[in-house]
């Protein structure tokens, strides 16, 4: 009977997946992925990965599906593309794709009895740290340097949005995000739900300390409750030269690097904290990170500079 | 319990076959960004397998694991934000007549 | 109790299994866009009722997280149709 | 008690259960997008509010059942404000063609 949810769970992802891949139009495709990414957070939450669930649904469902359906709605001036290949080519690389996925499987579920596992240097990194989330400990304790290239990563794509603007209007603003027909429920929406977004946003960036829920999570939030005010047309995206919004966006990576190098002096080395303020300093860089993050992914979702419609 | 492990290992392959057939067959961008994050999507999937099995010290699964496949969405989200971002662009230069014009031609017109 | 939890659970992820499958079939866009909508109620009972069967408390903001999100995919949804972002042909015009 | 409350979870998830078939069978049946979608955010919100009311003499601490409540309520709100918005986005896309 256990079993039963799971199966069905799996069967729905990967007909979704299926979906994403056979459907006609590009739109459809694009709706079966984001219904993807939501079906995943269930996967997620069935594996015990809460934090994980939580971010493939932000990400999965939220970040990426905006991402990818205004890219549909700029691209259907262009056409579709080539015809695909021929039926005999097809059918060869389904079966070599399918010979690869049974692999996989055996490869990935024919390991040994007993797995390697870290979780018992994670737990005694908790003990030291003074957090209850144990993901929360490997990536701003454990594993921090992970975390920061992360966060670098992140900047470089941005700086890659933000370059591929026109020259003659580099610095200017993104192209709007407002909805081609003013439509009242929006407006309604977006002025009730952000501030009860901005509460939620903020608890996950606050329990990720102790319980399932984090600073990309919570940034992902706040970032889409920013990003509905954009699209309801109550507000515009700003000019990407504007001094506080790249101050905002290199904030939180700063305040990383800063601490990190702090540890030589104050702990016994980079990115390591002195005892007794882990987590003190741990909460306060989660706050200072989660701020660049919402900007960085709301800047990156509304794309580079663009020329204002004649 | 393994029993779980085991299905959701053979979804985990299953959405990397489906996204590697959809990477090689498609031809519009777009739906092979698509196709290449079904196979990251998988590539995660097996990494949670992973860290329920190896699951130890009082908790339900290996967390640094789970922090990993953090760090990949997130990076996974900014490469797909940035590939997104390049074929706008490159669809943009070759539909827009006035950015198709080559830079010596826009010289020789306001010439 | 579990196992009445996990077969509400399961019964709730057919049903919309087959309301997901409907919609993304449905000929015009308005029925694409209620797929959103459809994972925020769905999605949101089968994460509570599945989350209270195996014991996971923290289900409930996954659960938040859908419920918040529907809304959100719902507008973006509206904004990637065809029509209500014409910038680009506006510009090719 | 316990077996009092147990009692109220089965009645209350069951009739949620319920109202999700109910809503599932009308978007399979119904002709045309706007009956579709009445029947999408009214029998399904309803179902999601009875099994959140169900599972809260289950929920672990007050905090959780708070947050059962403010779902409902988010998915309430959000239904009512989508449904308007897909029901405006057919009614004009049917006018201006």
């Amino acid at each position: 009977m256990s079993m039963l949810p799971d199966l069905l769970l799996v069967m729905l992802v990967l007909g979704a997946a299926l979906w994403t891949v056979a459907a006609r139009d590009r739109r459809s495709s694009v709706i079966g992925f984001i219904a993807l990414g939501l079906l995943l957070a269930l996967v997620w939450m069935r594996l015990y990965a809460v934090d994980v669930a939580l971010t493939e649904a932000a990400v999965g469902g939220g970040a990426t599906g905006l991402l990818l359906l205004r890219a549909c709605a700029r691209l259907d001036s262009i056409d579709a593309g080539k015809p695909s290949a021929g039926r005999t080519l097809q059918l060869l690389i389904g079966f070599c794709c399918a010979a690869m996925g049974v692999g996989i499987a055996a490869a990935a579920l024919g390991g040994p009895d007993l797995p390697p596992t870290l979780a018992p240097a994670v737990a005694a990194n908790i003990d030291a740290v003074g957090l209850g989330n144990p993901v929360t400990v490997v990536l701003l304790a454990y594993r921090a340097i992970d975390t920061l290239l992360e966060k670098i990563v992140l900047i470089a794509a941005l700086v890659g949005v933000w370059s591929l603007a026109p020259d003659d209007v580099w610095g200017g603003p993104p192209a709007s995000l407002k909805l081609a027909k003013a439509s009242e429920p929006l407006t309604f929406l977006a002025q009730i739900l952000p501030p009860v977004g901005f509460v939620i946003g903020v608890y996950l960036i606050w329990n990720g300390a102790d319980e399932p829920g984090g600073t990309f999570q919570g940034g992902t939030v706040l970032a889409a409750m920013w990003l509905l005010v954009m699209l309801a047309g109550l507000a515009e995206p700003p000019e990407t030269r504007r001094a506080l919004l790249q101050y905002l966006v290199v904030f939180g990576p700063a305040v990383f690097l800063i601490s990190g190098f702090s540890g030589f002096w104050l702990a016994e080395g980079f990115l390591s904290y002195p005892t007794g303020f882990a987590k003190t300093m741990i909460v306060a860089l989660e706050v200072a990170l989660a701020l660049s993050i919402a900007v960085i992914v709301a800047m990156m979702l509304a794309g580079p500079s663009a020329r204002t419609p004649r | 319990m393994s029993d779980v492990t085991t299905l959701y290992g053979l979804c985990a392959s299953g959405l990397i076959a489906i996204g590697i057939y959809g990477f090689s067959l498609q031809s519009e961008p777009l739906r092979r960004i698509i196709s290449f994050n079904l196979i990251g999507t998988g590539v995660f999937l097996l990494f949670g397998v992973a860290a329920r099995r190896a699951a130890a010290a009082g908790f339900l699964a290996d967390p640094v694991p789970h922090a990993m496949v953090i760090t990949g969405i997130v990076v996974a989200f900014a490469a797909t934000a940035l590939t997104v971002a390049l074929i706008l662009r490159l669809a943009e230069l070759n539909t827009d007549p006035e950015e198709n014009i080559q830079p010596e031609a826009r010289d020789e017109k306001s010439a | 109790m579990v196992d009445f939890y996990f077969g509400a659970g399961a019964l709730v992820m057919i049903l919309t299994g087959l309301a997901l499958a409907r919609l993304l079939w449905g000929p015009g866009p308005a029925d694409r866009m209620m797929a959103a909508q459809l994972l925020g109620t769905g999605g949101g009972a089968i994460a509570l009722l599945i989350g209270t069967g195996s014991g996971v408390t923290a289900m409930v903001d996954v659960a938040l997280l859908l419920a918040l999100l529907a809304a959100f995919a719902a507008v973006a949804l509206c904004a990637g149709e065809p029509g209500s972002k014409g910038i680009h042909r506006e510009r090719i015009k | 008690m316990t077996m009092f409350w147990d009692a109220m979870t089965i009645v209350f998830v069951s009739t949620g259960v319920f109202f999700f078939l109910a809503g599932t069978v009308g978007l399979l049946r119904f002709p045309d997008t706007l009956t579709r979608l009445h029947a999408l955010t009214k029998a399904d919100t309803l179902g999601f509010g009875l099994i959140a009311i169900g599972l809260l003499p289950q929920s672990a601490d007050v905090r959780v059942g708070l947050k059962l409540l403010v779902i409902w309520l988010i998915l309430q709100f959000a239904g009512a404000c989508s449904g308007q918005l897909i029901a405006q986005f057919e009614h004009r896309s049917r006018h201006s063609s």
